[in-house]
């Protein structure tokens, strides 16, 4: 199993070239060679992370030749350890979900085919990701999820929204990328390398500058932060909502987001050597979990709530890996790896189930606005089910999987108590917010009488993905349980392996946060006890910020995209006008041209083309008029340079007199010769 | 001596040269030019007298350009018949259809 | 070796033109097929070119299937040379494709064809020439003797100011290469014995000339060789004769006319004077540097389609240039060869199928489009494949290539190099950005029925012409290692050359 | 020691006899085979070549008249453009020109006596006469449409600057007798050289006075800027083929007579070390201007036949070049300069020759659409004018760069490059005539040469490539030519 | 002063010589500057009298003579031929001297110093000896032998002006 687990993220691949060659044009054939593929892929995971349990977590290194150059060698290859195998089957067991679910949902769509050809890449692509053993080709992966993603966005393309969306994730993606490029050069001239365990043993030989590696590491993160959605790069995970509900899930809840974390995680070697960048990473992490969960308190898309809630969790689990590098770097244990990871599995559970729940609304009442829905629990009773046990392990309660791997999360908040503060306060909106929307959505009385009339449950293939999921949104968390010997933290850590003792104390104060959230909600949106609507214009202004998301498109738009785009145009100005006008010697020629313009139109416009550059013109227009057509002017000028020329050669400062004599002459008898009155006719051509 | 002479061909050249210069009527620059070509002559003699007198070179290259000045007249003179038969007169100052 | 593979290369394109000018005027399809024969036949020896190469001959740095020295012109020391190595191969194996492609997507000239068919012909045994040319004369020879048949496909052939790009084009090539023209002849006479020898003034230059002598034939070459590819501030050519070109002209003007001038630095100025480079090493990066950034913007704000795309050029050469620069590491100096081959590919299926569109829509205005991607689907995909493709996406040489130029400059050790570098890997970005805007705005978005509801599909002869170059793409994308290995002795070799 | 082989001198004799004898039998035949005529002299001028080949080495006369290679090499241009502008001339001979037709080609061969036997002379005197015998039928020549007023300006201007500029010349000639002694030229190199020396440098301005007259006086023959005045107005009043020969076969007579002077006389008074006694500099100087006012101003011209007369006059600068540098690379470079531009600017001429002669008309934007009628005359054209802006692989080109590398070897690299540049300009107006054949959407007329233009346009255009692609031969006897003067 | 006296003496010393360059270059500015042209062709006749007796100065009676005939003899009179042909005699004279005569008096002064400073300031190499007794003779032998050539080139050179004089002057018959 171990060792043809480089086949995995193939069986994708496979499928997505049979499809886009061969299947196409039929429909059903294309959906299920791509599900074939992505189950004989989870299999083949399970398999993998039964091997890896089996042989307690020996990681496994398999490598083949890229280009190999006396000063960088590239490689692909396989790198497989526990945190992998447990990715691989995250990957795969969502994707599959989704790619059921897709059936159902994406059923009568013209270009179902290509949908699941699109999956399939993606799904090749996060698990080539998952699998890579060096930091190009987690570049390289890390790049086609960006592009896949761009085409699930962008897959109704039609929507001018959507097709915005996919531009703009890609590109936002793009500039994290650019910091993730340098500081893998920076890794790859320090190092000489790329290989992961290559360069993480040049870092712990201490071959690497720390100021060096600071910032290799701040600019590696740059790239989590625009794969994970993290402030300031955090812009495009709620638009990238226009795409269909199964991608979100998978794609912007579930997997590709989760690469960022993923990636910090793997190179947590090098974040930890750094106690500056873990913590700018922290605290990057915090910023953006506490701003998501304050927009998401009051969007009223079904979907926005989801992608900010998925932003805020995200920065959870950076700030928690951040905050792990810190303690590493000061040499004190911590949970913050741990927990960050076990956190990204759960959280793929739970949010997957999520979206989709959230879809099979969308796909019954046909809006995203939860204002326009309400008391669907009556007529969907599955979706309404699985979407509360979600929501319940989001917010962490006991025992679902969300209460251990979030316990851990703020036990990692230990020794920072700033962090731990807001960590609560954060866990507190988590919890109002995901209320909120279930009761809005679920309870109280349908507020579109139209819309719930037509509402149904959704068909098999889309509800029993969602049963799966929530088994898992329950189960997955109790591998962590802190007292369980052999758990997820003796199976995936970081440096040594350390115990650690659970503190009671903590799950209680997160249970009590969470249940006051959920209380709130209740009151507010489910009780009517308190005025939703009182509550806003109590605090409109920092309701309007939130609901604006603090003007941070905006600000974008104003501060970065509109200069750029001027200045884009400006350049082109510059490029067509001056650069090119110094070939074609426009500039102050220009001028002068106008007076000389009705002159010699005739030659320029003639087509005339004048790329010498009109300079030559002009000097071509003054030379000519020197030909005047007088033959004693002609032996004039002979004799007067004979003489010029003797004259120079013999007495340089003679000449400039002789010259000056000949000039000032020639003036003074042009001026004076007033009996010959025949102008000379400018405009008469030289044609006989 | 020599000098005297060679002033003399140097003034005479100039003058003819002066002559070609400015005279406006054809007939006049070809008068002029033969002005030029006995400036000429009379360096070419003067030379052949005092700085090389072994071989009469200098006198027989006068004579020749006697002769090709002569020729040049000819010539001179007909393309001047054309012109007076083309443009109904000598000036060469109107001859210039063709410039620039 | 018997068999004289380059002098078939450069002269069957030439019979080719000879043939077809006997050919009456009017059997279009007789002209159009005996070009294509004519330049299929060069196509399959450069292919098995490459080939041979690879497997016979990529190990070592010399120069392999060298016809002559013959006597050419005996008193001024001129001798018919050619020879192919590792950085030639790949250049005459994309000009073998590009020109067969070219002139398949030339079939739908109905306008003089026959003068069309001759010059393109003729445009080929120039660019042949070029890349196996070991004599400076030949070499000079055959890098002017394009410029002849590129005025006119340009000027008979073109858009509407087509008289304006094709003279601007023609002037400015031929200013940079007066430039060369002068250093040649310093070269040859300070050489002793007096000698064109590429090979051997390479080998002898950096000893027979004075530091300054140096810095001023590298800079004479430069300025031919810089307007060729073209480095900013010499690249207002570009745009007017990219734009006003016939698309084949324009696939090869970006796809191998450019390469020329890249082609150039490698073969001549850079292994020739390697004090100058060390010089001015810094200089070109920022030439680089200025051109990715400055041509992604410039890019940025088109309105034109082919523009854009002409545009997006200046920007990837930049990435040459900036490897070049970096002249002390390998993997820069490879990934400039990479960039070549990657940017001859992208930008020629690019302007291939910015033509097809074109054919069909009489305009190239992108605003005029949106929403194609429903009418079109294959024609988008490949669009977008190409778009992605330029973007430098992983999977596809401009990825492996950009890579390669980006680590490369990187881990050169030249003062300054890591900033120049990373400020350049912007350029990233700013491809990401007007590629995807363009893209957006052409194939997404709402379908404008009215006007384009007779738009009809990439047919098959279109197809052809461009899925080798998608295929080439991913192959080079995927396995980059072949390539990089054919080149790898030939390049040490060079960076050697350049360290003395 | 005074030899008399007279032998030697049989070619021009022949030529001269065979121009009588032209006139004699249009005389005769009542003046009515304008075309037997014409192939009449077009064999004349094949039979001399032969004569040529057969009787060339050695000199005679005292070694006044020496037919050694260089001689051999400017003859053969001489009779080439002899050959290319009578072959062009048919048409209008027989349409324009209604008496006088025996004497028209007569003339042309009397002057190509005169031409060969300049390029033959090693002596002042005879060189001078030479020069006079070349120039005085060209005067009647340039006139020979005698109904037409621009005709007989450019005869009437030609004559008066040949006339003033001959007068000039020979005062210079005057004073360089007077300060060597002697008119023969080998003895001039002597005399003057050791008058230096005898005066450690010190021999006043007089030689320098002698040598700027001399420069003003060939000069004319030459259309060096700025004693090229003339040329754009005689070029374009005389009878087109007239003007093929003024502007390759006079001026490469002015070449040869410069060559035997300058580099043959004066060549230790070429280099700067001579100061202010060097000509090497004025010349350079001259080059340039010609370079730059004769290209820049061509640019603007309308007329086809001015706008060649200007391009020939930046030829001249580029031929300078070779000139200045004094070198057997520079001479050979001047020869072979020629001789391409023979072809070049013969064929040009022709063309344009063939196209008044059906349209009227001279004017360059008649030529607009012309490769649509007329594909081949529009493909000669070209290749004379791309061999003019020196394109590869074309005569020109090789030329160009002989040229060049002369002038790079003897270290006037600012005037290579300068010549560079200008040429670039030049491209522009050459390429502009291609450009109004090629791009222009309209049709021109089509025109049917006769043959003997159809032969000459072949010579230009096979001679300009196969020059331009084995120039090897060609150079090498342009090399030999510098052996002509033995002292290199 | 001393420069004057020297010139004063000169003239005592070269009566002759004075008297024929006075009137030589007399005439020849009459020429170039009279208005009426038929004066001008008289006053040429003049000058060239007068270079005729320089020629006799300088031991060149042979060219002197040469002078008389062609010149005097044939060239003036063709010219006043021509001048006749060509001119009415009797219409208003007016200015002969174009616009640039300014100029061109400048530039011709500055050619007459360039030419008598640099021939002043030159060093001449003058010979002891002196013609051949028998000039006449002499140069009538050199003619036939050593000048044989080019003296047979200028009659072609003759022949050709003849045969373009005749052709350019002769009218066309229509």
């Amino acid at each position: 199993m171990l060792e043809t687990s480089y086949l995995i993220p193939f069986y994708p691949l496979l499928a997505f070239a049979v499809i886009i060659f061969f299947t196409r044009w039929n429909e059903k054939v294309s959906t299920y060679i791509s599900i074939a593929a992505v189950l004989i892929g989870l299999l083949h995971s399970i398999g993998v992370l039964i091997a890896m349990i089996a042989r307690h977590g020996t990681p496994l290194e398999m490598i083949a030749p890229f280009v190999v150059h006396p000063q960088l060698k590239l490689e692909v290859g396989v790198w497989i350890d526990p945190l992998t195998a447990v990715m691989l089957v995250v990957v795969t067991f969502v994707s599959s979900c989704v790619q059921i679910y897709s059936i159902g949902y994406m059923h009568g769509d013209p270009r179902v085919s290509r949908f699941f050809s699109y999956l399939s890449l993606f799904t090749f692509s996060m698990l080539g990701l998952v699998v890579a053993n060096n930091f190009f080709m987690i570049f390289i992966f890390w790049e086609l999820v960006g592009l896949t993603s761009y085409l699930l966005i962008g897959f109704w393309f039609e929507k001018k929204s959507a097709s915005d969306a996919g531009k703009k994730a890609f590109i936002t993606n793009r500039v994290g990328d650019f910091g993730f490029l340098i500081g893998i050069m920076l890794l790859a001239f320090y190092a000489g390398t790329v290989n992961y365990q290559e360069v993480f043993a040049k870092i712990n030989e201490g071959a690497i500058p720390s100021g060096i590696l600071s910032v290799a590491a701040v600019c590696l993160f740059c790239g989590a932060v625009g794969k994970s959605a993290q402030f300031p790069l955090h812009v495009w995970l709620p638009d990238a909502m226009e795409g269909p509900t199964p991608v979100s899930a998978l794609i912007h809840a579930a997997t590709m987001v989760a690469a960022g974390v993923y990636m910090v995680a793997r190179g947590m070697t090098v974040f930890s050597a750094s106690a500056e960048a873990s913590m700018v990473i922290a605290i990057i992490g915090i910023i953006t979990s506490l701003m998501a969960a304050t927009i998401a308190l009051v969007q009223n898309d079904i979907k926005r709530v989801l992608a900010y809630s998925t932003c805020s969790q995200l920065g959870y689990m950076v700030m928690a890996l951040g905050l792990y590098g810190v303690d590493y770097a000061h040499h004190h244990h911590s949970v913050g790896y741990y927990a960050g990871t076990f956190h990204l599995m759960t959280h793929a559970f739970f949010k997957a189930l999520l979206f989709l729940g959230a879809g099979s609304v969308i796909h019954a009442v046909h809006t995203n606005d939860i204002w326009e829905m309400g008391g669907l629990k009556g007529k969907m009773r599955v979706t309404t089910v699985t979407f509360f046990i979600a929501s319940l392990s989001i917010a962490g309660i006991f025992p679902l999987s969300g209460f251990w791997s979030k316990d851990e999360i703020i036990a990692a908040t230990v020794g920072h108590p700033v962090f731990m503060v807001l960590a609560l306060l954060i866990a507190f909106m988590t919890a109002f917010y995901m209320f909120r929307l279930c009761f809005l959505t679920f309870t109280g009385e349908p507020r579109n009488q139209d819309k719930y009339h037509h509402a149904h449950e959704s068909p098999k293939t889309m509800t029993y993905p969602l049963i799966a999921l929530a088994f898992l949104s329950i189960t997955a968390g109790w591998v962590g349980i802190p007292w369980f010997e052999n758990g997820f933290s003796h199976f995936v850590y970081h440096g040594e392996l350390h115990e650690h003792h659970p503190s009671l104390l903590i799950m209680f104060a997160s249970t009590v946060v969470a249940l006051s959230g959920i209380y709130l909600a209740y009151l507010v949106y489910h009780k009517k006890a308190i005025s939703a609507d009182a509550l806003r214009m109590r605090f409109l202004p920092l309701h309007t910020v939130l609901y604006n998301k603090y003007y941070i498109d905006e600000i974008y738009e104003y501060l970065i995209i509109q200069p750029t785009m001027a200045f884009a145009r400006g350049l082109w100005w510059f490029d067509a006008h001056i650069i090119d006008g110094l070939v074609n010697f426009t500039g102050w020629l220009t001028v002068k041209w106008s007076d000389l313009k009705q002159l010699f139109d005739v030659y320029i416009v003639d087509g005339a083309v004048n790329g010498v550059g009109r300079l030559f013109m002009v000097l071509s227009w003054i030379f000519r008029y020197f030909q005047t057509g007088r033959v004693q002017f002609y032996a004039l000028v002979v004799v007067a340079s004979a003489v010029g020329v003797v004259i120079f050669k013999v007495t340089p400062e003679g000449f400039y007199y002789y010259l000056g004599g000949v000039l000032v002459i020639a003036f003074v008898s042009l001026f004076l010769r007033q009996n010959r009155s025949e102008e000379v006719d400018l405009t008469r051509q030289s044609e006989g | 001596m020599m000098m005297a002479y060679l002033a003399l061909a140097a003034i005479l050249f100039s003058i003819g040269m002066f002559g070609v210069l400015t005279r406006r009527n054809a007939v006049g620059i070809l008068m002029s030019l033969e002005l030029m070509f006995n400036a000429v002559n009379i360096n070419l003699v003067t030379f052949n007298k005092f700085v090389a007198p072994e071989v009469l070179t200098g006198q027989i290259f006068a004579v020749f350009v006697v002769v090709v000045a002569a020729a040049e007249a000819v010539v001179g003179l007909a393309i001047v018949l054309l012109l007076y038969r083309n443009w109904q007169g000598i000036d060469i100052d109107k001859i210039n259809i063709m410039k620039w | 070796m018997n068999f004289p593979i380059l002098s078939y290369l450069i002269f069957l394109p030439l019979a080719g033109a000879a043939v077809v000018m006997f050919l009456p005027k009017e059997r279009f399809n007789a002209i159009r097929y005996t070009s294509a024969i004519f330049s299929f036949i060069p196509m399959i020896l450069s292919f098995w070119l490459t080939w041979d190469y690879f497997f016979n001959f990529s190990s070592s740095a010399a120069m392999q299937y060298v016809e002559g020295p013959l006597n050419w012109i005996a008193p001024l020391h001129v001798f018919y040379y050619l020879g192919a190595d590792g950085i030639s191969v790949p250049m005459l194996f994309l000009t073998g494709l590009l020109s067969f492609l070219s002139i398949v997507a030339s079939f739908n000239i109905v306008n003089r064809v026959k003068e069309y068919f001759v010059f393109f012909l003729l445009l080929e045994t120039g660019m042949m020439g070029v890349f196996c040319a070991l004599d400076f004369f030949l070499f000079y020879v055959f890098w002017e003797i394009m410029l002849v048949p590129m005025y006119f496909l340009i000027g008979v052939w073109g858009g509407p100011r087509k008289e304006y790009a094709a003279i601007k084009f023609f002037l400015y090539t031929l200013f940079g290469s007066i430039f060369m023209l002068v250093a040649i002849l310093i070269l040859y006479f300070s050489s002793e014995p007096r000698t064109m020898n590429i090979l051997t003034l390479v080998q002898t230059a950096p000893t027979m000339l004075s530091h300054s002598m140096q810095l001023m034939c590298f800079a004479f070459f430069f300025i031919a060789f810089a307007i060729k590819v073209p480095v900013w501030p010499f690249h207002t050519w570009l745009p007017d004769a990219h734009v006003e070109a016939p698309t084949a002209v324009s696939v090869i003007l970006a796809g191998v006319l450019l390469k020329m001038g890249t082609y150039g630095m490698l073969r001549v100025s850079w292994p020739m004077f390697p004090e100058a480079v060390r010089y001015f090493s810094i200089p070109i990066a920022l030439l680089g540097l200025i051109a990715i950034i400055y041509g992604a913007l410039v890019s940025m704000a088109q309105k034109d389609l082919k523009k854009l795309v002409a545009y997006s050029s200046v920007s990837h050469m930049g990435y040459c240039m900036l490897s070049l620069g970096a002249f002390t590491s390998v993997t820069a100096i490879t990934g400039c060869m990479f960039q070549m081959i990657s940017h001859g590919l992208i930008t020629g299926a690019l302007f291939l199928l910015v033509g097809v569109l074109y054919d069909r829509a009489h305009t190239r205005e992108i605003a005029a489009f949106g929403g194609l991607g429903a009418k079109l689907p294959v024609y988008t995909g490949l669009m977008v494949l190409f778009s992605m493709a330029s973007l430098g996406l992983p999977g596809m040489s401009g990825f492996v290539a950009e890579f390669m130029v980006f680590v490369g400059s990187f881990i050169s050790g030249i003062p300054y190099f890591k900033v120049i570098t990373a400020i350049a890997v912007l350029g990233v970005v700013l491809t990401a950005a007007y590629m995807l805007r363009m893209v957006q705005r052409v194939f997404l978005g709402e379908f404008n029925v009215q006007r384009w509801s007779a738009l009809t599909e990439i047919n098959a002869r279109e197809l052809l012409t461009v899925t080798p170059l998608a295929v080439l793409t991913l192959a080079i994308g995927f396995f980059p290692g072949p390539l990089s290995d054919m080149m790898q002795a030939t390049i040490e070799n060079l960076v050697q050359l350049m360290a003395r | 020691m005074m030899t008399f082989d007279l032998q030697l001198i049989i070619p021009e004799v022949f030529l001269f006899v065979w121009a009588l004898f032209i006139i004699a039998f249009d005389l005769g035949s009542k003046r009515h085979h304008s075309d037997t005529l014409g192939y009449l002299t077009l064999i004349g001028l094949g039979i001399t070549a032969l004569l040529l080949s057969v009787y060339h080495g050695g000199g005679t006369f005292g070694n006044m008249y020496t037919s050694d290679t260089l001689a051999l090499f400017f003859k053969i241009i001489f009779l080439g453009s002899a050959f290319m502008a009578v072959g062009s001339s048919f048409s209008i001979v027989s349409d324009k020109i209604k008496n006088h037709r025996g004497e028209y080609y007569g003339l042309i061969l009397i002057s190509t006596v005169g031409m060969m036997f300049l390029a033959s002379a090693n002596e002042i005197v005879s060189l001078y006469v030479g020069l006079e015998l070349t120039t005085i039928p060209l005067y009647v020549l340039a006139a020979y449409y005698k109904d037409s007023k621009i005709s007989v300006e450019s005869g009437l201007k030609y004559l008066i600057v040949g006339a003033f500029s001959s007068a000039i010349l020979l005062y210079g000639l005057s004073l360089l007798y007077g300060l060597a002694g002697t008119t023969d030229i080998f003895s001039i190199r002597i005399n003057l050289s050791y008058l230096f020396l005898a005066h450690s440098g010190k021999i006043g301005p007089a030689l320098l006075l002698a040598m700027g007259l001399v420069i003003a006086g060939l000069g004319f023959k030459l259309a060096l800027v700025p004693f090229h005045m003339w040329a754009p107005d005689v070029y374009q009043g005389a009878p087109t083929p007239v003007t093929a020969f003024l502007s390759v076969g006079s001026k490469a007579a002015g070449i040869a007579a410069f060559l035997r002077i300058f580099v043959g006389g004066l060549l230790a008074f070429s280099e700067d070390v001579m100061q202010p006694l060097d000509w090497g500099m004025i010349v350079a100087v001259l080059a340039a201007s010609a370079m730059i006012l004769g290209n820049i101003t061509a640019l603007l011209q309308k007329n086809i036949k001015r706008m060649l007369a200007y391009s020939s006059i930046a030829q001249v600068g580029y031929v300078m070049i070779g000139m200045i540098a004094v070198t057997e690379l520079g001479v050979a470079s001047v020869a072979f300069y020629m001789f391409a531009y023979l072809f070049a600017n013969m064929g040009a001429f022709a063309v344009a020759t063939i196209f008044h002669d059906r349209t009227g008309s001279d004017a360059i934007t008649s030529y607009a659409g012309l490769s649509k009628s007329s594909p081949v005359l529009a493909g000669a054209m070209t290749v004379f004018m791309l061999s003019l802006a020196g394109i590869p692989p074309l005569a020109g080109f090789a030329a160009k760069y002989m040229v060049f590398a002369a002038g790079i070897q003897s270290g006037f690299t600012w005037l290579v490059i300068l010549a560079l540049l200008t040429a670039v300009i030049s491209l522009y107006y050459y390429v502009n005539v291609a450009r109004l054949m090629y791009f222009s959407p309209e049709s021109g007329l089509e025109i049917k040469a006769p043959i003997a233009a159809q032969v000459v346009l072949a010579i230009g255009v096979v001679g300009l490539i196969l020059f331009g692609i084995f120039p090897g031969p060609i150079i090498q006897f342009a090399l030999d030519t510098a052996g002509s003067f033995a002292f290199f | 002063s001393t420069g004057m006296s020297q010139f004063v003496v000169f003239i005592q010393e070269n009566p002759v010589f004075c008297i024929l360059a006075f009137v030589t270059i007399l005439s020849a500015l009459y020429v170039v500057t009279l208005k009426n042209i038929f004066h001008c062709a008289l006053f040429l006749i003049l000058a060239l009298f007068g270079v005729a007796g320089i020629y006799v100065l300088l031991n060149a009676e042979f060219l002197a003579a040469v002078q008389v005939l062609i010149y005097v003899g044939a060239i003036s009179v063709l010219i006043i031929f021509a001048i006749m042909l060509t001119s009415r005699l009797a219409t208003k004279q007016i200015s002969q001297t174009n616009e640039q005569a300014a100029v061109a008096i400048f530039v011709c002064a500055g050619f007459l110093m360039a030419t008598l400073g640099s021939m002043a300031y030159s060093v001449w190499r003058v010979s002891r000896n002196t013609l051949p007794e028998n000039n006449v003779l002499a140069l009538g032998k050199s003619l036939m032998t050593d000048f044989a050539l080019p003296f047979e080139v200028v009659s072609a050179v003759l022949l050709a002006a003849m045969i373009g004089a005749i052709v350019l002057a002769g009218r066309e018959e229509s």
